[in-house]
C-alpha cells in the first residue's frame, strides 16, 4: 500500500519495491531508495527529535548532511547501536529500526520540554553566571543535572563487532563533490587518461540535480545525465568513483581524508564487508565541487516540525516522490523557493501562499508561480509560525509593520539563499573572501594545488558551472601533463537563482520573548547572538563559543552565516570585519572506527615474540610487556605463586644454573675500519685497545651527560663489534648512533646493522653453566684460560653458528649463546635437555632482576631515569679518563651535574630484613618532620632475595655514597620503615662466583 | 562590575537579557602602562587579574593579537591535576589546584571546575614503578594521589577495558580525586572580566611586532600593530609564540613550538565519569558537561605554527582510545583542531625574570599549561610586581639549562628497559 | 601528513616514513670538551624556533634511512627545499617570496 | 674486511631443527593470495660507490645505484635500500656473505638471513592489499616491476619489492611477521573493493 504522502508516479524510486522499518516502535512501510527521512515523511511523520537545550519538538530541516534536527539512534543489535544518525542521510533497508533521542518519556511528550518554559532563564551563557553557591553544589548537584539533560543519543555500551577498513590511494585529479560541476570536472580530467577519483557523499551522484527539475544536459534530464555520465566514468580504468563517501578533512599537501560508508545501508552486510572504509588520498590536483547549502529564514518559532528548507521539500518530491504537506506555505528571500512551490503545485499539492521578503522581485519563476495560480506576496515577512508538534499556520505581516494575517498551512518551505560550501577549501588553508554584492564568502587566495568550481565557488547557473568545472578538470589534467580531448557537456536548460539574505528576518523581532532560531540543534536564537554582543563579545569566535552557535553536530552548516550577520549588525560592523569562524575537520562527523581502521585488537600495536616464546608458553610462563615485546616474567610450577616461583628460580641459578631468554636485547653490528673510533665517540669507555675476542660493559650518554643506554659489547674482529643494548632502547640507540655517524662523524668508515632479530640469545648462568653448554659446542675452547669472563668466540653449537659470549648479569659464571633466530627454540631445547641433567631451571625477567640486583648491577630505565650521570650511578670507572671526546663528555660536567649533594645510587637494607620496600617509595632523613617532607631520594629497585635471606634494595639518595651506614626512613602510609645505606653489592661481594 | 547570580539572571530574564553589562571593555590603547602583558590567554589574563587584586597594579594592558582566550586556552582538553613527581612541579601545580577550588567564587564566574578525578593508567611493570613513585612523592608532599587496582579503576570508570587480553592490560592506576576539568573559555572570560573591572585594559587585535629597549638594555615598551605602547615592565605570556616575542627583545630561548591536536565526539548522554590518561598508549579522555568526549592527541614531530596537524596523529590517539574503550568505535568525531605548544628541553615551564631588565617570561608549558593557569598567573604577577620570583616559581628559571638543574618530569618517567 | 622529498631517494615520500630530527646546521664542536657552559647551552638547548623559514633535519627512517636537511615554512608547513646532510645551508631559496 | 663467521659456514650441518616464523602460512581472498616464503640467505650490504663494481662482480649481480630499484640474477636479488645500502637476498641457497668475504674493497656485510621473514602478496588486488597500510603510490608508473623500497605497513617497517605487475615480496623483521601477516590478511578481505 502506498504511503499517504507518497505521490504515485512522482520521484525516481520504484514505488513497488517496499521496505518495512520502525521508528520508536511503530512500523511503517517505505520504498527502496528512501532515506529514513523520506520514508517517514511519506508516512506523514514530521516530529523526529528534540532540541538540545529546550527540548523543543523538531522536524526535518533538510534532505542532506547539513541536517541539525533529525538525529536518531539506529539499532541493528545490542552491540550495534549508533547514536546521532542523521535520518536525512541514513538509507532505508528492510527491517531498519530507529529511535528518537533526547526525550523522556516519549518524543511527543517530553518532560524536559519544561525547559522551554523556563527558557528566559536559560539565556546564552547563563551557566557561567550561576550554580556557584554553595561551592560544592556544582560538582554534587548542578553539574550532574546539567550533564543528564545535555548530550543527544546514548553511547554504545558493548564492543563493536563491525570492522573498518582503510586504503591509501594516489591520483592525479581528485574531484570532491559529484553534482553537475564535479561530474563535468571528472569527465574532463578522465578523458585525458590521468588518474581520477570522483567522490560524493550521497548514494547517487547528481547533487542538486536530485531536485532541480529544470536542468537539462546533453538533451537529458539533469539527474539522468548525471547517472549516465557517472556510469561512463565507472567504465574507465583510470577512474575510481566513490559514492556514499564524504571528504571530511583536507590536510597539508593535497592529502584528503575520505570515509566511505560501505554497509550501513544494507539489510545484511555480511561478515566480510567493512562497515566503513577510510581512504587517505594524495592527489596532485584537487577540484572542489562541494556545492552550496540553502539557508533557512530566521523568524519566530521557525523550528516547528513541518518547516523546512525549500530545496529539501523539492528533493523529497522530485527524487523520493513524497510531499511534505498538503497545504504548504513558502517563505523566501530568493528565487529558488519558487521552484519548490511550482513543483509541488504541479504535483497536485496545495500551495497556500508564497511570502517573499523582497519588494519587487521579477523573473520567470515568479511569473510561472503566478501563472499556476499561486498567491505571491512581496515585501512581507512571516513573523511567526503556529502549531507545536507540527506547524499549523504562518502569520504574515508587511515587513515594515502593519496588519497581520494568519494563513493555515501544514508545512512551510524556506529559503534565505545559498551558502557556498567552502569548508574543505578553508581546511586546505585557503583564505575566503567576502563578496559584498552577493553576500557570501567565496574562495579567495589558494594555499594548495586545488580549485573550486560551481556553487562552492559562488558560480551561479548550470551553464556557467559546467563551463568552469570542465575547464578546471581539463586544466588539472594539463597541470599534471595530459591534454583534454573530450566533449564538454552541453547545458540545454537550467535554473537560475538570485541572491538572498543573511541574518534575522523581521519575524525574528525585537520582541524579547520570541524564539527565532539560528542554530536549531543547539537552540541558539537571534536574541542570544545579540545578547552575546551586548555582553562584550566582539569576535565571532567569542559569539560562537558564548552562544554555542554553529557548534552542534551539523557544525553550523545552516547557521554560521546567519549568526555572523546578526552579530555584525548588532556590532554595527561590516561582516568581513567580524570575521568568519574557522572551518575544521571533519566536514561531517566521522566514526572513530573509520579513523582507526585495522588498528584494533591484534593490530592495535605489534606484539613481538622471541623465537623461544612458544617454548616458554608451553611451560606455562607468565609474560610481561616490555615495550612491544612479550617477555617470560616467571615460570610458575604447579601451586607456585609469583613469589615462590621467583625465589626458586633465583636459588636454582646460584645453586646449579638457569636458562634465560635474552633475545629481546637490542643488538647492533658495528663494522668497518673505523669501528673502534666510532665506539670511542659513542660510548664513555675506551675501545681502541679492547682485544678482539674480548667484551666490555659500555655506557652510552646523551650529549647532555645523562645515561642513555648500556650493554655489553664484544669485539669480534679489529673492525667488527657486536653491541648489545637494552630491550626498550634498541631502536632509539640505533637512531642515535646513525645520527652521529651520518651527520657528525661522516668521515668514519663504519656501518651499523641491526641484528637484534638475527640472533636468538640464550643466557645460561650459574655454576653448572659451562657443563650444560660445553657438550653441544664445537670449535670453541671453553676453558677459563681460553674463554675468560667477558670474552666472545664464534663457533658452532648443535651444528649451528653461534656467537658465544662469556658474560654474566647474575654474578655467576655465565654465558650468552647467540644462534640464528630460526634455530633459537631448538638450541634452547637442546640446552634445556642438558640443563635438566644438572637440575637447571628456566628463569624469567623477574628472577633476572633480582639476581642482578643482588650483585648491584643497574638497569637503565629503572635505576636510572634520564637524570642520572655515570657518576651518580657509581659508574665513573666506565668513563675513559684520557678520552678527549665522546658524546656527553661536556654535558656531564655542567655545574649542577658535578655539584655536591646529587642523588647517587646506593644499596639499602631494611632494619627488619623481612620488610621489602616498595619500588618508587620515597626516602627521608628525618621521619618526624611534617608534611610536606624533604625527600632525599627514592627506591629504584627492591626485592626479596632468597639467596641473601633478606630484602635488598637499590636507591638514588642525595649524597648517598657519603651516607654509608646511615639510617634513613621510608615513610609509608601505615608505618615508617627504617633503612640503612649500604653498598650496592649484596651477594658475593668479592665476585668470586664469576669463575665459580 | 555587576554581580552574577541566579537572581541577576531572573531579573534579566524579565527584561530580555538586555541589562547585562559588557563582560570586559574594549578600550583604545593608552600611550603607556605600568605593565604590559603580551598574550591574553588564561595565563596572561590571570597575571593581569592578580597584578590588580593582589598587588594593586591596575595600570596594566594585556595585548592580544587575536581574540582573548583564542590560543591554547580555548584549544586544550582542560585537564587539571597536580600529582607531579618533583617538588618544584608539585609546588606550582598544587598551588594552582588550590586556587581552582574556589575560583568560580573568587571571580564570580562559573568556571565549572569539576573535581571528577584524574586517573592515570599503568600498563606494565615499569609504569607501576613510575606511577607508584609519584604516589609516594605526592603523599609526602601533601598531594592526594592514590593507587587503584584494575578492578577499582574500572569501578571508578566503568567503560574502562581491564581485560587481561588487552594488548596492554591495565595493571593498576593512580587517582587524584581533586583532579578534573574546568570550562576553558570561562577561565579566560572570568579573568578578563575580573581584570577589566579593576581597570586593566584588554586590547585585542593588537599584535606585538617589536620590543623596545633603552640604551641600558631595559625594556621601554612594545611596538604593536596599533602603534607603540610604553611600559617599563613587560611580561611575555605568548605560549607557542613566546620565542617569537622574546627574539624581538634579543633573547633566544630554549623552546620549540609544535602542533598539538585534540578532538571531541558528538555529544552523548553521560557515559564517562572522570578523566583517564595513559602515557603508555598515549590517550587522554574525559566527557564535557555538554556530553562530548574530549580527547587529547599527541604533538606532531616538527616545529610548526600552522595550528593544524596530521591525520595520522589523530589516528594514533583514537587507536588507543578504542583499545581502552572498545565500545567507542561507533562514536563520531565531531570536531578536531590544533594548537601550538611551546616545549622546553625538560618539558617544564619557564616562569622567570630574563636577562633583559623589565622583561619577564612565562612560557614552555608544553601540553599541560591549562591546569596551571591560576597558579601561574598568581606567581607570575608576583614576579613582575616585586621584580623577584615567588618561591614557588623560583626554580623555573631560564638559567637552569646552562647549569643543568632541570626539572625533567618526562625523563623521570623514563622509557621501558 | 606531509609529503617530503628525500634528496637521496630523489622523490617525494609520505611523512610516515620520516622522523624529524630537529633544527639543522647546529654544529657540534670539534673541541667539545673545551666548550664553555654558555656555548654548550647554545649548542644543546637554545633553538631558533622560527615562525617562518626553518632549517631542519629529517631522517628517512623507514626509507633510505639517511639524515638530510630541509627548508620549510613553519606557518604553511610548505617545504621549499631539501638537501643532503653535510651540504651547506643554501644561499638562495626557491619560492621564498611566496 | 672482517670475515666474521663467513668462512666457517661450510661446516657441519645443524643437528637441531630450524623453525622459521609462520612457516607455510597462506591465505587466499578475492583477488589476492598471501604466502609466507621459505627461508632465504640474506645480507645487509653497505659500501661506498668505489666498492660497488667489485662487490657486484663477487655477488654475480649488479648492485643497483638508482633509488627504489633492484636487480636480480640467478635467484639472487639486490635491492637498493639507501645510497650505500643493499639488501641481498639469495633464494637458491647460496651464501652471499661468503662471496663478499672474497672481496677486499671497503664494505660491510652482515648476515640477516634469520632477521627477516618474507611474505608474497600476489593477485590483481595485491597492490590494494598492501595499500591498506602502506602510504606509497603502488601504481605501476610509480612503483614498476622491480621497484624496491623500505617503507611502512600499518605500524611497522617493511621492505617492499615488486616482483611482477600483480606480485610483491614483503620483507619484515621476524618478530613483526605475525603482525604483518595478520595485517595483510585483514586487508586482503577488503582488497577487491
Amino acid at each position: 500500500m502506498i504511503a499517504a504522502f507518497r505521490i504515485p508516479g512522482a520521484g525516481r524510486l520504484r514505488q513497488a519495491e517496499t521496505a518495512s522499518f520502525s521508528f520508536d516502535g511503530h512500523s511503517y512501510a517505505g520504498v527502496e531508495g528512501d532515506t529514513l527521512a523520506s520514508a517517514l515523511l511519506a508516512n506523514g511523520v514530521h516530529l523526529i527529535g528534540r532540541s538540545f537545550k529546550y527540548h523543543r519538538p523538531r522536524g526535518f530541516l533538510s534532505a542532506g548532511a547539513e541536517e541539525p534536527n533529525a538525529l536518531v539512534e539506529i539499532k541493528r543489535d545490542s552491540a550495534r547501536k549508533t547514536p546521532n544518525v542523521r535520518a536525512t542521510v541514513q538509507e532505508l533497508y528492510d527491517g531498519l529500526a530507529a529511535q528518537s533521542q533526547n526525550r523522556w518519556p516519549s518524543l511527543s511528550f517530553d518532560v524536559s520540554a519544561l525547559g522551554d518554559i523556563a527558557s528566559p532563564l536559560l539565556s546564552a551563557g547563563f551557566y557561567y553566571k550561576t550554580f556557584m553557591w554553595p561551592k560544592s553544589a556544582w560538582k554534587n548537584f548542578y553539574e550532574p543535572k546539567i550533564r543528564a539533560a545535555a548530550g543527544l543519543g546514548v553511547a554504545p555500551d558493548q564492543a563493536d563487532p563491525d570492522h573498518y577498513s582503510a586504503r591509501f590511494a594516489h591520483c592525479d585529479v581528485l574531484v570532491l563533490g559529484g553534482g553537475a560541476a564535479g561530474i563535468a570536472a571528472a569527465l574532463a580530467a578522465a578523458e585525458t587518461g590521468v588518474r581520477v577519483i570522483l567522490v560524493d557523499e550521497q548514494a547517487e551522484f547528481g547533487g542538486s540535480l536530485h531536485f532541480e527539475s529544470g536542468a537539462k544536459i546533453d538533451r537529458q534530464d539533469g539527474f539522468a545525465w548525471a547517472q549516465s555520465a557517472v556510469a561512463k566514468l565507472k567504465t574507465m580504468d583510470n577512474v575510481r568513483v566513490l559514492s556514499r563517501t564524504t571528504a571530511f578533512g583536507y590536510y597539508a599537501q593535497n592529502f584528503v581524508g575520505l570515509v566511505e560508508r560501505v554497509s550501513d545501508h544494507l539489510q545484511n552486510p555480511g561478515r566480510d564487508l567493512p562497515r566503513e572504509r577510510l581512504w587517505q588520498v594524495r592527489a596532485k590536483r584537487v577540484v572542489l565541487a562541494t556545492g552550496a547549502i540553502e539557508r533557512h529564514m530566521v523568524f519566530a518559532d521557525n523550528d516547528r516540525p513541518g518547516i523546512m528548507l525549500a530545496s529539501a521539500a523539492r528533493t523529497y518530491l522530485n527524487h523520493y516522490g513524497v510531499t511534505v504537506g498538503r497545504n504548504v506555505g513558502v517563505y523566501t528571500a530568493n528565487d529558488s523557493a519558487y521552484a519548490a512551490a511550482i513543483d509541488l503545485k504541479k504535483a497536485g499539492v496545495g500551495v497556500a501562499a508564497i511570502v517573499d521578503l523582497r519588494d519587487n522581485p521579477t523573473g520567470p519563476v515568479i511569473e510561472e508561480a503566478r501563472a499556476l495560480g499561486i498567491e505571491v506576496n512581496f515585501g512581507r515577512a512571516v513573523i511567526r509560525a503556529g502549531g507545536k508538534l507540527r506547524v499549523s499556520s504562518m502569520t504574515v505581516q508587511p515587513k515594515n509593520g502593519g496588519g497581520e494575517r494568519t494563513i493555515p498551512v501544514d508545512a512551510i518551505l524556506m529559503s534565505a539563499g545559498w551558502t557556498p560550501s567552502v569548508h574543505l577549501f578553508s581546511q586546505s588553508r585557503g583564505k575566503v573572501a567576502f563578496n559584498d554584492e552577493t553576500k557570501r564568502f567565496v574562495p579567495g587566495a589558494y594555499a594548495q594545488d586545488c580549485v573550486s568550481v560551481g556553487a562552492c565557488n559562488g558560480t551561479d547557473g548550470l551553464s556557467a558551472t559546467i563551463d568552469e568545472a570542465y575547464a578546471a578538470g581539463a586544466k588539472a589534467a594539463k597541470d599534471v601533463g595530459a591534454n583534454a580531448k573530450g566533449n564538454k557537456p552541453k547545458v540545454d536548460a537550467s535554473e537560475n537563482w538570485s541572491r538572498g539574505m543573511l541574518g534575522a528576518a523581521p519575524g525574528a523581532g525585537a520582541d524579547t520573548t520570541v524564539k527565532a532560531f539560528v542554530d536549531f540543534q543547539n537552540d541558539v536564537t537571534a536574541k542570544d547572538i545579540r545578547q552575546a554582543v551586548h555582553e562584550g563579545m566582539r569576535s565571532i569566535e567569542h559569539v560562537k563559543r558564548f552562544t554555542t552557535n554553529g557548534m552542534a553536530t551539523d557544525q553550523g552548516k545552516t547557521s554560521n552565516m546567519h549568526g555572523l550577520a546578526i552579530a555584525a549588525e548588532t556590532l554595527g560592523k561590516p561582516i568581513p570585519q567580524v570575521g568568519l569562524t574557522t572551518f575544521r575537520a571533519p566536514y561531517t562527523p566521522v566514526t572513530f572506527g573509520s579513523i582507526v581502521g585495522h588498528a584494533r585488537g591484534p593490530l592495535f600495536d605489534p606484539t613481538r615474540k622471541t623465537a623461544i616464546h612458544p617454548w616458554a608458553e608451553r611451560q606455562g610462563a607468565v609474560f610481561e610487556d616490555v615495550g612491544q615485546w612479550k617477555r617470560a616474567w616467571y615460570f610458575p610450577k604447579a601451586g607456585e605463586d609469583m613469589h615462590a616461583a621467583v625465589d626458586r628460580e633465583c636459588v636454582t641459578v646460584r645453586k646449579t644454573a638457569g636458562l634465560f631468554d635474552a633475545s629481546t636485547l637490542g643488538k647492533i653490528e658495528v663494522v668497518g675500519p673505523d669501528a673502534a673510533k666510532f665506539m670511542e665517540l659513542l660510548y664513555t669507555n675506551p675501545w681502541e685497545k679492547l682485544e678482539p675476542g674480548r667484551c666490555r660493559y659500555g655506557i652510552m650518554l646523551r650529549e647532555d651527560g645523562f645515561i642513555y643506554d648500556d650493554g655489553v659489547v664484544g669485539r669480534l674482529a679489529p673492525d667488527r663489534f657486536h653491541v648489545t643494548t637494552t630491550t626498550g632502547g634498541a631502536p632509539r640507540v640505533m637512531n642515535h648512533m646513525e645520527d652521529y655517524l651520518q651527520t657528525e662523524f661522516p668521515h668514519l668508515n663504519v656501518w651499523l646493522t641491526s641484528i637484534t632479530e638475527q640472533w636468538a640469545v640464550i643466557a645460561v648462568q650459574g655454576p653448572k653453566s659451562r657443563d650444560i653448554i660445553a657438550p653441544l659446542v664445537e670449535g670453541i675452547d671453553m676453558s677459563d684460560e681460553a674463554l675468560p669472563h667477558m670474552s666472545v668466540r664464534e663457533g658452532r653449537i648443535c651444528g649451528v653458528p653461534t656467537r658465544l659470549f662469556r658474560m654474566s648479569f647474575t654474578g655467576e659464571r655465565g654465558f650468552e649463546v647467540n644462534v640464528p633466530a630460526d634455530y633459537g627454540q631448538a638450541v634452547w631445547e637442546a640446552l634445556w635437555a642438558e640443563g635438566q641433567k644438572h637440575g637447571a631451571c628456566a628463569y624469567g625477567t623477574e628472577a633476572m632482576h633480582v639476581l642482578r640486583a643482588e650483585k648491584g648491577y643497574i638497569i637503565v630505565g629503572q635505576d636510572t631515569d634520564g637524570t642520572v650521570t655515570p657518576n651518580d650511578a657509581g659508574l665513573d670507572w666506565a668513563v675513559g679518563k684520557k678520552k678527549t671526546d665522546f658524546v656527553g663528555i661536556r654535558g656531564m660536567v655542567r655545574p649542577d651535574l658535578v655539584a655536591n649533594g646529587r642523588k647517587q645510587l646506593v644499596g639499602l637494607k631494611t632494619k627488619d630484613p623481612k620488610v621489602v620496600l616498595e619500588e618508587g617509595a620515597q626516602i627521608v632523613g628525618d621521619s618526624k618532620q611534617a608534611i610536606p617532607m624533604t625527600m632525599i631520594g627514592h627506591v629504584t629497585s627492591s626485592y626479596w632475595s632468597e639467596n641473601c635471606g633478606r630484602s635488598i634494595a637499590l636507591a638514588l639518595v642525595a649524597g648517598g655514597r657519603d651516607r654509608m651506614g646511615e639510617t634513613l626512613y621510608v615513610p609509608m602510609p601505615n608505618a615508617t620503615i627504617e633503612v640503612e645505606v649500604t653498598g650496592m653489592v649484596f651477594f658475593d661481594e668479592k665476585g668470586e662466583r664469576l669463575n665459580g | 562590575m555587576k554581580k552574577y547570580s541566579v537572581f541577576a539572571i531572573a531579573r534579566e530574564a524579565m527584561r530580555g537579557h538586555k541589562g547585562w553589562e559588557e563582560q570586559w571593555s574594549s578600550p583604545e590603547p593608552k600611550k603607556e602602562y605600568d605593565v604590559i602583558i603580551v598574550g591574553a590567554g588564561g595565563h596572561g589574563l590571570a597575571t593581569a587579574y592578580y597584578l590588580a587584586t593582589v598587588h594593586g597594579i591596575t595600570n596594566v594592558a594585556v595585548l592580544e593579537k587575536g581574540w582573548l582566550g583564542g590560543g591554547n586556552t580555548g584549544r586544550n582538553t582542560t585537564i587539571i591535576r597536580s600529582n607531579y613527581l618533583y617538588d618544584e612541579s608539585a609546588g606550582i601545580y598544587d598551588h594552582a589546584l588550590k586556587l581552582w577550588d574556589g575560583l568560580s567564587q573568587e571571580l564570580n564566574y562559573n568556571v565549572m571546575y569539576s573535581p571528577r578525578g584524574v586517573m592515570m593508567l599503568a600498563h606494565n611493570v615499569h609504569d607501576i614503578q613510575v606511577l607508584k613513585r609519584h604516589v609516594h612523592a605526592n603523599r609526602l608532599n601533601g598531594i592526594d594521589n592514590e593507587w587503584l587496582t584494575p578492578e577499582a579503576a574500572k569501578e571508578f570508570c566503568p567503560p574502562l577495558n581491564i581485560s587481561r587480553d588487552a594488548r596492554y592490560p591495565v595493571m593498576g592506576a593512580t587517582l587524584q580525586r581533586r583532579g578534573g576539568t574546568a570550562r576553558h573559555d570561562a577561565v579566560a572570560w572570568g579573568y578578563a572580566r575580573g581584570a577589566s573591572a579593576r581597570g586593566v585594559h584588554i586590547i585585542q587585535n593588537c599584535e606585538v611586532i617589536g620590543v623596545k629597549r633603552a640604551p641600558n638594555g631595559a625594556v621601554t615598551g612594545v611596538e604593536t600593530t596599533r602603534g607603540f605602547i610604553g611600559a617599563r615592565k613587560v611580561g611575555v605570556v605568548a605560549a607557542g609564540h613566546s620565542s617569537v616575542i622574546m627574539n624581538m627583545a634579543g633573547v633566544r630561548m630554549p623552546l620549540e613550538s609544535y602542533p598539538l591536536q585534540a578532538l571531541v565526539s558528538e555529544p552523548v548522554k553521560p557515559v564517562f565519569p572522570c578523566v583517564v590518561m595513559s602515557n603508555t598508549v598515549h590517550a587522554y579522555i574525559s566527557q564535557s558537561d555538554k556530553g562530548e568526549l574530549v580527547i587529547g592527541a599527541g604533538t606532531d614531530q616538527y616545529v610548526s605554527y600552522s595550528q593544524t596537524g596530521g591525520l595520522h596523529i589523530l589516528q594514533h590517539t583514537l587507536d588507543a582510545i578504542c583499545e581502552m574503550f572498545p565500545m567507542f568505535t561507533r562514536m563520531k568525531m565531531l570536531r578536531s583542531w590544533g594548537g601550538i605548544v611551546d616545549v622546553t628541553p625538560d618539558r617544564s615551564p619557564i616562569l622567570a625574570k630574563t636577562p633583559v631588565p623589565g622583561l619577564y617570561v612565562n612560557c614552555g608549558w608544553g601540553t599541560g599549561g591549562f591546569k596551571a593557569t591560576p597558579g601561574s598567573g598568581h606567581v607570575f604577577a608576583h614576579t613582575i610586581a616585586k621584580d623577584d620570583p615567588h618561591p614557588i616559581n623560583a626554580p623555573f628559571t631560564i638559567e637552569r639549562f646552562r647549569t643543568g638543574r632541570l626539572i625533567d618530569e618526562a625523563a623521570a618517567a623514563a622509557v621501558a628497559h | 601528513m606531509l609529503l617530503i622529498r628525500c634528496p637521496y631517494c630523489e622523490e617525494e615520500r609520505p611523512e610516515l616514513e620520516f622522523r624529524n630530527a630537529g633544527e639543522a646546521h647546529i654544529a657540534r664542536s670539534a673541541n667539545m670538551a673545551g666548550e664553555s657552559d654558555d656555548d654548550f647551552e647554545k649548542f644543546f638547548f637554545i633553538r631558533s624556533n622560527p615562525k617562518g623559514i626553518i632549517y631542519e633535519r629529517w631522517r628517512h627512517m623507514h626509507g633510505c634511512a639517511r639524515f638530510f636537511n630541509a627548508v620549510r615554512d613553519t606557518v604553511s608547513d610548505r617545504f621549499l627545499l631539501t638537501y643532503k646532510a653535510g651540504e651547506p645551508k643554501p644561499a638562495k631559496l626557491p619560492g621564498a617570496s611566496k | 674486511m672482517a670475515k666474521a663467521a663467513a668462512k666457517k659456514s661450510a661446516a657441519a650441518a645443524p643437528s637441531v631443527e630450524r623453525r622459521p616464523a609462520l612457516a607455510g602460512q597462506e591465505l587466499s581472498a578475492t583477488g589476492v593470495t598471501l604466502a609466507v616464503l621459505p627461508p632465504a640467505e640474506r645480507i645487509s650490504l653497505r659500501a661506498p660507490d668505489a666498492s660497488v663494481a667489485a662487490l657486484s662482480k663477487a655477488l654475480g649481480v649488479t648492485l643497483p645505484q638508482k633509488p627504489k630499484t633492484s636487480a636480480a640474477k640467478a635467484g639472487r636479488t639486490a635491492l637498493w635500500l639507501g645510497p650505500d645500502e643493499w639488501l641481498v637476498i639469495d633464494e637458491v641457497g647460496k651464501v652471499p656473505l661468503a662471496d663478499c668475504a672474497e672481496v677486499t674493497v671497503l664494505h660491510s656485510a652482515v648476515v640477516i638471513s634469520h632477521r627477516n621473514v618474507a611474505i608474497s602478496v600476489t593477485g590483481p588486488a595485491a597492490a590494494a592489499t598492501i595499500n591498506s597500510g602502506c602510504p606509497q603510490d603502488l601504481s605501476l608508473d610509480a612503483f614498476p616491476v622491480g621497484a624496491a623500497s623500505r617503507t611502512i605497513l600499518g605500524k611497522v617497517e617493511i621492505v617492499l619489492l615488486r616482483t611482477a605487475s600483480d606480485a610483491f615480496r614483503v620483507e619484515c623483521w621476524r618478530s613483526f611477521s605475525d603482525y604483518v601477516f595478520t595485517f595483510l590478511s585483514e586487508a586482503a578481505r577488503d582488497a577487491a573493493a
